[in-house]
C-alpha cells in the first residue's frame, strides 16, 4: 500500500478529524450564505468578525465543559455547574456594586477571589456528597443545580445587577493584543487543565478511577480524594466561566446566566470523543466540540434561521455530527461503497471489564 | 468426591427483607415520615384530597418516569422524554383543533412518540453512538416540532378530551380523575413486563452488563430499541395526558421534565449505571417530589429563590437519609 | 473416527485486528461426541476462534460449516440458537441477577408467557445440585467468589440442548473437586454424542479428558492430533515452538533454610483477625523470605485473608502488626504504605482498568504510591515496563496496547508486573496462575521464588495444590472461612496430607492447631 | 427591593387564621427577570399594607406547577385564588374546581383564551399585543417622512412565550402602515441582556445598513447596545432603538440617549389588585378588564420620570 494512503488513513483515523470537519463544514455553510462571515477585520486595534465571535463566546463554555471533561472522566456528572457559574457571577457583581470605586482593580480583584473561594466551596459540596456520602453524581449535583440559582437569585435579589466596573468588564470583552480576553483566559485555563492533568499524573489516574474504580482503590489510589478533587475543578472551571459571562454584559442576572450550560458542556464533551461512562478523556475534543456548539449557535443567528425551526436545523445537525463521528456508521457506509471489506464487531465498550 | 457444602448461610426469617429491597423500603419509610411532617404543620395537608391531587398533578410526571426506569434500567438514558410530551400535546391540540376525529388523534398521537423512540434507539445501537448524545437530539427535535406546529398554545375543546379531563371518579368525599387511572395501570403494566417478561428481565441484563448479556445470548439490540421505544409510548401517553391536564398543547411546556424524571427515578432508589431499580421505586421518586412541591406551596411564605433553596434542601436531606438508613440496615 | 462427519469445520479463517493478526488461515473440525482440545500459548488465538465460530467477531475470512450447513452467526444468539453453547472464558454473567436467572435468563420457564419464578429457581437448585454446588439460588451472582460464579456459568451452558459445547478456561478458578466433577460431567455429555470443544492450560486435564488435540501457535495452526499420539512433551513443544529446555522443574525452591527464615523477627502478624460475616478471627504469621501457601476448597476464605491483610475489607476483629509495630490497616493505601502488595483473583472487575494501555496499568501502583503530583519519568516507565514485558513474555509486546486487547493469560501477567515492580516487601497473590500457559507459570513460579530469596514475604494462594506446595514454605489449610490448621511444608508434606486436613478439618496429625 | 425581607415576614403559614383576614392565594410565573421580580414585590408590599395575608407560591414558569399551586390553594380554603398564568391555555379544569369550591379567581398580568368567562372575576395587566403596537406606532411617526427603504431588526423574546408572540404581532401591525419599513432579521434572544447582545452582533455583521432595533424588552435591548458600541456604531443615533418594559436600566439608557423609545409594561399593579381582592371578597361587582396604568417613554420624558421610578 501507498504510503500516501497509510498517511491519509492516519489523518482520517484521528479522533478529532470528523469533528474538525464537522465544524470546517459548519463555516463554509456560512461562508456560502454569507461570503464575508470568514472575514476578519481590525477595528480600534481589536480583531473584528463573526469567527471571533465564535471563539470568544465559546470561551466560557471551553471553560466549563473542561471542568465538566474532568468529571466525566470519573464517570460522574456535574450540573450544577450552571449555577456555580450563577452565583459566582452574582457575588462579583455584588461585591464590585457596592464598592464606591467600582473601576478599582483591587476591589475587582478582591470581588473575584471571594466569588471565586465561594465557588471552591460549592465545588466540595458536590465533591463531599459523590465521593464522601456516596451519592449518585447526578442527583448529588442536581440539589446545587436548583438550589444554586435559588442562590444567586437570592445574592441578586432576583434583580440584574448592573456594574459599571472596566477592569471587570475586561473579562469578558476585553482586549490584549488585538485578541479578546476572553479567548487568552480560556487558553490558558486550557493549559493549566492539560499541564494539571497531562504533565502530572492526575489524568492517567482520574482515567483509572473512571475506568474501573473498584480496581483503582486496591491498585492504592485515593480515589474518593480524585473524586473529590473533580467536582472542586469543575466548579473553578464554572466560577471562571460565570466571571466571563456576567462581564460580557457587564450584569448578573441570577436567572439567566449559565442556564443549560450543563447540556452544552456534556455534549461538548461527548462530541469531543469522551464516553459519559467514565475513563479516557479528551481535552482537545472537547475543545473543538465547543466550538461546534457556538458556531451552531452562531450560525443560527448569522443565516438568520427562524427561531421557530432553529431546534430543527440544531438537532439535524447534532445528530449529523455523531452519525458521522460514529465509526459503525462509517463502516456502515464503506461497507456499501466496497464490498468484501470486514464488517465491524460489535464490541461494546464497557466499564469495568477486561473481555479476553 | 463430594465437595463440603459452602457454608450455609441462615435460614431467612419470613419477616427478614431481602437485601435487594431494602432501599425501596428505606424510601418508602421516608416519605411517610415526610407526610407525617406536612400533616402536623399544615392543618389541610391532612386532607385525603391533598394525597389524590399530589397524584393527579403528578400522574404524566409518573407515566414517564416509568418509561424512563427502563432506559436507566438498560444503564442508557432519555433526555427526549419532556420535549415529546410536549410534541404529543402539540400535535392532539393541533390536529383536534382541525377537527379531526378525537380517535384517530389519540392513535397518531400515541404513534409519533414509540415512532422517535425507535428512531432513537436504532440509531443508538446501530451506529453505537451514546444515548446523551442520541437523545439530546431527540429533544432538540421534538422541542423544534413544538416551535414549528406553533409558536402560540393552542386550546383543545374537543368533548373528548374535555370530558376526560373533568371527569371526576368519586372516591367516598374525594376525587380523583381518568389520569390517575391511566398512569396507575401503567405502572402495574410496567411493573408485570420488568418482573415477569423475558423483555424485562433481559433490561435488567443489559443494565448489568452489556458485554456480558450479549455473550450470554440475549437479544441485546433488540432490547435496547424496545427500551427507546417503550419510552417513547410512555412520554406519548404522558402528552396525551398533560393534554387532558391542562387541555391545550404548549410548545414551551413540559421544559427540563428530564430532569425531573431522571431525578424522580434515581431517587427512587434505580442505578443510573443500570440493571438495579423497581417501578415501585420510581412511584415513591415521583411522589416525594410531589410532596416537596406541596409542602411549599402550604407553606406560602417562600419568595422565589428561597423555594428554589428550599426544594434543594429537602432534596437533599432526604437523599442524605436515604443513604442512611439504607448504610445502617446493611 | 475421520469416517465420521464432522459436526463443525471451519477452514481457513483469519481474524485481523488492527495491528494484530489473531488467526491465520486456521482450521478447526469436531466431531459429534469428542472433547476437543484447543491448546496453545496465551494469545495464540485460542478464544479469539471461538469468539469467531460464534458470531461475536466477525471472520476476515474462512467459512464455518455446521452439520454440513455454512453458517454465519451474526452474534452469540445465533450461535445459541443454532445448538452451539459456549462459556466464554472470563466469566460473562450477570452480577446484578440472582444465581438462578444467570443460569436460564433467555430461556426461563414460563407460565402463561410469564416468567415462572417458582420453577426457575427449582431447576437451577437442581441442576447446580448435578455439579454439587450447594448455594441460595435466590442470592444475587455478585455475592459469590470467582470460582463459584465460573460453576454458575458451567451450569447455565450445560443445560441448553446443545449439540456444541465450547469451553474456554473453565477450570481456571476451580479446585480439584469441582475439575472432577466437571470432568464427570463432561464425559456424560460426550457420551450422550455431544461435542465438546475444550481450552485450558492444564496438561493433567487434557491428558484426563480430551479425544483430540488442536494446537495453535501465534494464530496459525500448528496440527490436530489424537491425544493418544501425542505425549506430553511434544505437546508442549508445539505449542511453544522449539525444545522443551526451558521448562526445568522448579523443586530447590523450598529447600531454604526455614529455620532461619522463621528465626526472625516475623514482618506482619495477624492476632486474632476477623471479620465478622466473612473469616473467623485467625493468627497467622509471615516472615520476610517466607513463601505461605493458603491452601483450602473453594469459598473456605482465603481470598478474604487476604483481602484483610490488604485491607481490601476492613477487619473488625483482632490485631494486626507490621514490622512488631501495631498497624491499622483501614484501606489498600495504608497497606501499601507498609509495603503490602495484593495481586487480586479477579483481573477484570477488580484488577486492570480494561481502557487503559499495558503500560499505564504496570504503573498505575507505583504511580498511586507515589501521588499524582510526581509522575513517574517517562524513562522509568519504559524501562520497567520493558523489562516486565519480557520478564513475563506478554504478547504482543506494545505498551501502548489497551489492556482488554490483550489475551486473557496476558492480562494475567500485566496485572502480576503492576505489583513486581512496586518491589513489596509483602507480596499477596490471590491465584496468580489462572489462566496462563505453561512456560508463562514456570516464568512466574521462578520469580516468586527468586523474590523470596530476595527477602520478600509472599502470601500465595492457588487453586492448583501442586503449586502451593512446590512454593511454600508453610501451608494454611482453611475450611469454612476459618483456618484450621498451619503446616510445615517439609519433605513429608504433601497433597494428600492437605488435602486430608481440609476434609477433617482438624489437626490430628499433631499439626499445629490453631 | 429586596428578597430577604419577604422570608422573614409572617405572611401565611397555610394553617389559616379565623379573625376575618383575607387570605389570597398567589401563584406567579417565576422569577425569571428584573420585571416579574419588581411584580413580586409589589404585590407582597401591597398585601401587607392592605392587611390581606398572602399565600405565595413560584411555579418556575412552569404551567404544571401553577395548576398544582391552585388545586392546593383550594384545598387550603383560601379566600381569593390570583396568578399570572404561564401561558394562555388550558386552564379550565383547574378553574372549574375552584368555581365549585367557590373561590373567586383573579387573573393578574396575562389573561387566558377561556370560553367560559365565567371561570374567574376579573382580569388586571397589560397587553402585551398593545406594547408592540405602540413601539411600531412611534416607529411609524418618526420615519413617516422616510423615503428610502428602513431596515429593523427585531429582538424577540423567548421562541413560544406569550410576551414575545404578542409583541411581535402588534409591532407587526403597526409598522404594516409603512411599506418603507421592513422587518430584516428577527431572532430570539430569550429576553436577557447576552442572548441580545450576541444575536445582535451576528446582525450586525450579517447586515451592512441597520436603521432600526426593535427589542421585546430592555435587557436584550442593553446587551444589544454593547454589541453596537463595538462594531463602532452609535446607539440612539446611527441605530434607533425601541424597547418594551421601561425597567430602572432601560430608562436610564434611555435618559442617555442610548436608546430612544420604550412603551411601559409595568408591573406594580399590587394596589389595585389588592383593591380588587377586597372587592371581590366582599361579592362586589368589579370590571371584567383592569388596565394598569401604563404609558410611553421618550428620551425626554425618561429624564423627566427617572428620578422617581420605583425599580
Ligand atoms: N479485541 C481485540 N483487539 C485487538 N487485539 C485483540 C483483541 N482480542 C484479541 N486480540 C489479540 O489477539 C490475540 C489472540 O488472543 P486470544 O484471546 O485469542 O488468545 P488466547 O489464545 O485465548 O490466549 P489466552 O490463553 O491468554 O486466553 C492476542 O494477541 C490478543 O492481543
Ligand atoms: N455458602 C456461601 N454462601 C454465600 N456466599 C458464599 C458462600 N461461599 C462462598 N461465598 C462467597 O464466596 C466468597 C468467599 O470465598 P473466598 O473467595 O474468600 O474463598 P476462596 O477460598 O478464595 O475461594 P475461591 O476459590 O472461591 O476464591 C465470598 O465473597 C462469599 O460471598
Ligand atoms: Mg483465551
Ligand atoms: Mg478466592
Amino acid at each position: 500500500m501507498s504510503t500516501a494512503r497509510t498517511r491519509l488513513a492516519g489523518v482520517t483515523g484521528h479522533r478529532l478529524f470528523w469533528p474538525l470537519v464537522m465544524l470546517v463544514v459548519l463555516l463554509a455553510a456560512n461562508t456560502i450564505y454569507r461570503p464575508s462571515f470568514l472575514s476578519v477585520e481590525l477595528k480600534n486595534g481589536h480583531l473584528y468578525g463573526s469567527l471571533i465571535d465564535i471563539v470568544r463566546l465559546s470561551a466560557p463554555l471551553i471553560l466549563v465543559a473542561l471542568g465538566m471533561s474532568l468529571v466525566i472522566a470519573t464517570g460522574g456528572i456535574d450540573l450544577s455547574v450552571g449555577s456555580v457559574a450563577a452565583v459566582s457571577g452574582a457575588i462579583a457583581c455584588l461585591y464590585i456594586s457596592e464598592q464606591p470605586d467600582q473601576n478599582s482593580l483591587g476591589a475587582v480583584l478582591t470581588a473575584v477571589a471571594i466569588a471565586f473561594g465561594i465557588a471552591l466551596v460549592l465545588g466540595a459540596w458536590n465533591g463531599i456528597l459523590v465521593a464522601g456520602i456516596g451519592i449518585q453524581p447526578i442527583i448529588a449535583t442536581l440539589i446545587l443545580m436548583v438550589a444554586g440559582r435559588g442562590l444567586a437569585q437570592l445574592v441578586t435579589s432576583g434583580q440584574i445587577i448592573t456594574i459599571n466596573s472596566e477592569p471587570y468588564k475586561t473579562i469578558g470583552v476585553g482586549h490584549l493584543l488585538t485578541l479578546p480576553f476572553a479567548i487568552i483566559i480560556a487558553l490558558a485555563v486550557t493549559l493549566v487543565v492539560a499541564v494539571l492533568t497531562r504533565r502530572t499524573a492526575l489524568g492517567m489516574i482520574i482515567e483509572a478511577v473512571g475506568g474501573n474504580a473498584e480496581a483503582s482503590r486496591l491498585a492504592g489510589v485515593r480515589s474518593r480524594r480524585i473524586t473529590f478533587l473533580v467536582y472542586v475543578v469543575s466548579a473553578a472551571c464554572a466560577a471562571v466561566a460565570g466571571f466571563m459571562m456576567t462581564a460580557n454584559v457587564s450584569s448578573a442576572d441570577g436567572n439567566a446566566v449559565g442556564l443549560w450550560v450543563e447540556l452544552d458542556a456534556i455534549l461538548a464533551v461527548v462530541i469531543g470523543g469522551t464516553s459519559l461512562v467514565g475513563g479516557r478523556f479528551y481535552l482537545s475534543g472537547t475543545i473543538v466540540g465547543a466550538l461546534i456548539i457556538q458556531t451552531l449557535t452562531t450560525s443560527v443567528y448569522a443565516m438568520n434561521i427562524d427561531p421557530q425551526t432553529a431546534l430543527l436545523f440544531k438537532a439535524v445537525v447534532v445528530i449529523a455530527v455523531c452519525l458521522i463521528q460514529a465509526p459503525a456508521f462509517r463502516a456502515r457506509f464503506r461497507r456499501r461503497q466496497a464490498p468484501g471489506a470486514p464488517p465491524v464487531a460489535p464490541v461494546e465498550k464497557q466499564k469495568e471489564q477486561v473481555p479476553a | 468426591m463430594t465437595t463440603t457444602p459452602l457454608a450455609a448461610r441462615g435460614p431467612r426469617a419470613w419477616w427478614r427483607v431481602p437485601q435487594r429491597q431494602v432501599p425501596v423500603l428505606a424510601t418508602l419509610a421516608l416519605l411517610l415520615v415526610m407526610y407525617g411532617i406536612g400533616v402536623s404543620q399544615y392543618r389541610a395537608f391532612s386532607n385525603i384530597q391533598v394525597v389524590f391531587n399530589i397524584f393527579i398533578d403528578n400522574g404524566f410526571l409518573l407515566v414517564v418516569a416509568v418509561g424512563m426506569t427502563f432506559v436507566i434500567l438498560t444503564g442508557g438514558i432519555d433526555l427526549s422524554v419532556g420535549s415529546v410530551v410536549a410534541m404529543t400535546a402539540m400535535v392532539s391540540a393541533s390536529l383536534l383543533g382541525d377537527g379531526v376525529h378525537p380517535a384517530l388523534v389519540l392513535l397518531i398521537a400515541l404513534l409519533i412518540g414509540p415512532a422517535l423512540g425507535f428512531a432513537m434507539g436504532c440509531v443508538i445501537h446501530f451506529f453505537d453512538i451514546q444515548p446523551f448524545i442520541v437523545t439530546l437530539a431527540g429533544m432538540f427535535f421534538a422541542r423544534g416540532m413544538c416551535t414549528w406546529i406553533s409558536s402560540t398554545s393552542i386550546p383543545i375543546t374537543d368533548g373528548f378530551w374535555t370530558s376526560a379531563a373533568q371527569e371526576r371518579i368519586r372516591i367516598g368525599e374525594n376525587f380523583v380523575t381518568v389520569s390517575v387511572l391511566v398512569a396507575l395501570a401503567v405502572v402495574a403494566v410496567a411493573a408485570y413486563t420488568l418482573a415477569y417478561t423475558r423483555l424485562g428481565r433481559n433490561v435488567y441484563a443489559i443494565g448489568g452488563n452489556q458485554q456480558s448479556a450479549l455473550l450470554m445470548g440475549l437479544p441485546v439490540g433488540r432490547t435496547k430499541i424496545a427500551v427507546y421505544t417503550i419510552s417513547g409510548l410512555c412520554s406519548a401517553i404522558g402528552g396525551i395526558l398533560l393534554s387532558f391536564y391542562t387541555l391545550s398543547g404548549a410548545p414551551l411546556i413540559a421544559i427540563g421534565m428530564e430532569l425531573d424524571t431522571i431525578a424522580a427515578v434515581v431517587i427512587g432508589g434505580t442505578l443510573l449505571t443500570g440493571g438495579s431499580g423497581y417501578v415501585f421505586g420510581t412511584v415513591l421518586g415521583v411522589l416525594v417530589l410531589g410532596v416537596i412541591q406541596t409542602l411549599i406551596t402550604f407553606d406560602g411564605s417562600l419568595s422565589s429563590w428561597w423555594t428554589k433553596i428550599v426544594i434543594g434542601g429537602l432534596l437533599f436531606a432526604f437523599i442524605l437519609l436515604q443513604r442512611l438508613v439504607g448504610i445502617r440496615k446493611k | 473416527m475421520s469416517q465420521r462427519h464432522p459436526v463443525l469445520t471451519m477452514t481457513a479463517i483469519s481474524k485481523i485486528f488492527p495491528g494484530v493478526r489473531a488467526l491465520d488461515g486456521v482450521d478447526f473440525r469436531l466431531f459429534p461426541g469428542e472433547v476437543h482440545a484447543l491448546m496453545g500459548e496465551n494469545g495464540a488465538g485460542k478464544s479469539t476462534l471461538i469468539k469467531v465460530l460464534t458470531g461475536v467477531y466477525g471472520t476476515d475470512a474462512g467459512t464455518i460449516t455446521l452439520d454440513g450447513q455454512q453458517v454465519s452467526f451474526a452474534g452469540p444468539m445465533q450461535a445459541t440458537a443454532a445448538g452451539v453453547s459456549t462459556v466464554y472464558q472470563e466469566v460473562n454473567l450477570l452480577p446484578n441477577l440472582s444465581v438462578a436467572e444467570n443460569i436460564f435468563i433467555g430461556r426461563e420457564p414460563r407460565r402463561l408467557g410469564s416468567v415462572n419464578w417458582r420453577e426457575m429457581r427449582r431447576r437451577a437448585q437442581e441442576l447446580l445440585a448435578r455439579i454439587d454446588l450447594h448455594i441460595d439460588v435466590t442470592e444475587l451472582l455478585g455475592s459469590y467468589s470467582l470460582a463459584v460464579q465460573q460453576m454458575v456459568a458451567i451450569a447455565r451452558a450445560i443445560d441448553v440442548n446443545a449439540r456444541v459445547l465450547i469451553l474456554d478456561e473453565p477450570t481456571s478458578s476451580l479446585d480439584a473437586d469441582e475439575v472432577a466433577q466437571l470432568m464427570r460431567i463432561m464425559r456424560q455429555l460426550r457420551d450422550d454424542g455431544i461435542a465438546i470443544v475444550f481450552v485450558t492450560h492444564f496438561l493433567d486435564q487434557v491428558y484426563g479428558i480430551a479425544d483430540r488435540i488442536t494446537v495453535l501457535r501465534n494464530g496459525r495452526l500448528v496440527g490436530e492430533y489424537p491425544t493418544a499420539e501425542l505425549p506430553q512433551i511434544a505437546l508442549v513443544e508445539k505449542m511453544i515452538g522449539h525444545e522443551l529446555d526451558a521448562l526445568e522443574r522448579l523443586d530447590s525452591e523450598t529447600d531454604r533454610d526455614r529455620a532461619a527464615i522463621a528465626a526472625g523477627e516475623p514482618f506482619v502478624a495477624a492476632d486474632g483477625l476477623g471479620r465478622s460475616g466473612s473469616v473467623a478471627p485467625f493468627s497467622l504469621t509471615i516472615h520476610a523470605g517466607e513463601v505461605v501457601g493458603l491452601a483450602g476448597l473453594l469459598g473456605s476464605g482465603r481470598t478474604e485473608v487476604a483481602r484483610l491483610f490488604f485491607g481490601a475489607d476492613r477487619a473488625d476483629q483482632g490485631r494486626l502488626t507490621v514490622d512488631g509495630a501495631p498497624a491499622a490497616i483501614r484501606n489498600p493505601v495504608a497497606a501499601i504504605d507498609r509495603g503490602v502488595a495484593f495481586c487480586s483473583e479477579n483481573r477484570r472487575t477488580e484488577g486492570l482498568v480494561g481502557e487503559l494501555s499495558v503500560r499505564e496499568n504496570i504503573i498505575l501502583a507505583m504511580q498511586a504510591a507515589r501521588g499524582w503530583l510526581r509522575p513517574v519519568p517517562r524513562r522509568k516507565q519504559d524501562e520497567l515496563v520493558e523489562r516486565y514485558i519480557k520478564a513475563l513474555s506478554i504478547r504482543p509486546a506494545d505498551p501502548d496496547m489497551p489492556v482488554r486487547n490483550l489475551s486473557g493469560g496476558n492480562q494475567q501477567k500485566v496485572l502480576l508486573a503492576r505489583w513486581l515492580i512496586t518491589e513489596p516487601r509483602l507480596l499477596i497473590l490471590d491465584e496468580p496462575t489462572r489462566g496462563i500457559d505453561i512456560g508463562a507459570k514456570t516464568e512466574i513460579q521462578r520469580l516468586v521464588a527468586q523474590l523470596s530469596d530476595g527477602g520478600m514475604a509472599v502470601l500465595f494462594i492457588s487453586a492448583e495444590l501442586e503449586e502451593v506446595l512446590r512454593l511454600s514454605h508453610k501451608v494454611v489449610v482453611m475450611r469454612d472461612r476459618r483456618l484450621v490448621a498451619q503446616l510445615d511444608n517439609d519433605d513429608t508434606l504433601d497433597a494428600d496430607r492437605v488435602m486430608r486436613a481440609i476434609a477433617s478439618g482438624a489437626a490430628q496429625e499433631g499439626l499445629e492447631k490453631v | 427591593a429586596c428578597g430577604n425581607s419577604d422570608t422573614g415576614s409572617d405572611a401565611g403559614d397555610g394553617k389559616g387564621d379565623g379573625n376575618g383576614q383575607i387570605v389570597l392565594g398567589f401563584s406567579q410565573v417565576g422569577a425569571e427577570s428584573g420585571w416579574r421580580t419588581a411584580n413580586t414585590n409589589s404585590i407582597k408590599e401591597s398585601a401587607e399594607k392592605a392587611g390581606i395575608k398572602l399565600q405565595f407560591d413560584d411555579a418556575q414558569q412552569k404551567q404544571e406547577n401553577q395548576i398544582k399551586a391552585i388545586r392546593n390553594f383550594i384545598q387550603q380554603k383560601v379566600d381569593v385564588i390570583a396568578f399570572s398564568p404561564v401561558v394562555e391555555s388550558g386552564w379550565d379544569t383547574v378553574l372549574k374546581e375552584a368555581k365549585d369550591a367557590k373561590i373567586p379567581v383573579i387573573l393578574t398580568d396575562r389573561a387566558v383564551d377561556s370560553a367560559d368567562k365565567s371561570l374567574y372575576k376579573t382580569f388586571i395587566g397589560s397587553d402585551f399585543v398593545k406594547e408592540g403596537r405602540l413601539a411600531g406606532e412611534w416607529l411609524v411617526e418618526q420615519k413617516k417622512s422616510a423615503t428610502g427603504p428602513v431596515n429593523i431588526v427585531e429582538l424577540q423574546g423567548t421562541t413560544g412565550s406569550a410576551p414575545a408572540n404578542d409583541r411581535k404581532k402588534g409591532f407587526a401591525e403597526a409598522i404594516a402602515a409603512n411599506p418603507n419599513l421592513k422587518v430584516v432579521a428577527s431572532q430570539s434572544g430569550d429576553f436577557t441582556r447576552a442572548g441580545g447582545k450576541q444575536v445582535m452582533e451576528q446582525f450586525l455583521k450579517a447586515n451592512p445598513k441597520i436603521d432600526v432595533l426593535f427589542a421585546h424588552n430592555d435587557d436584550m435591548g442593553l446587551g444589544a447596545l454593547e454589541a453596537i458600541t463595538a462594531a463602532g456604531k452609535v446607539p440612539g443615533k446611527d441605530i434607533t432603538i425601541i424597547t418594551i418594559d421601561a425597567v430602572k436600566d432601560g430608562m436610564q439608557a434611555l435618559a442617555d440617549g442610548k436608546f430612544n423609545f420604550i412603551a411601559e409594561c409595568s408591573p406594580l399593579l399590587g394596589d389595585q389588585l389588592m383593591e380588587l381582592v377586597k372587592k371581590v371578597k366582599a361579592g362586589e361587582e368589579v370590571p371584567a378588564r383592569v388596565e394598569t396604568q401604563e404609558t410611553t417613554f421618550t428620551q425626554e420624558q425618561a429624564k423627566a420620570a427617572l428620578p422617581t421610578r420605583k425599580y
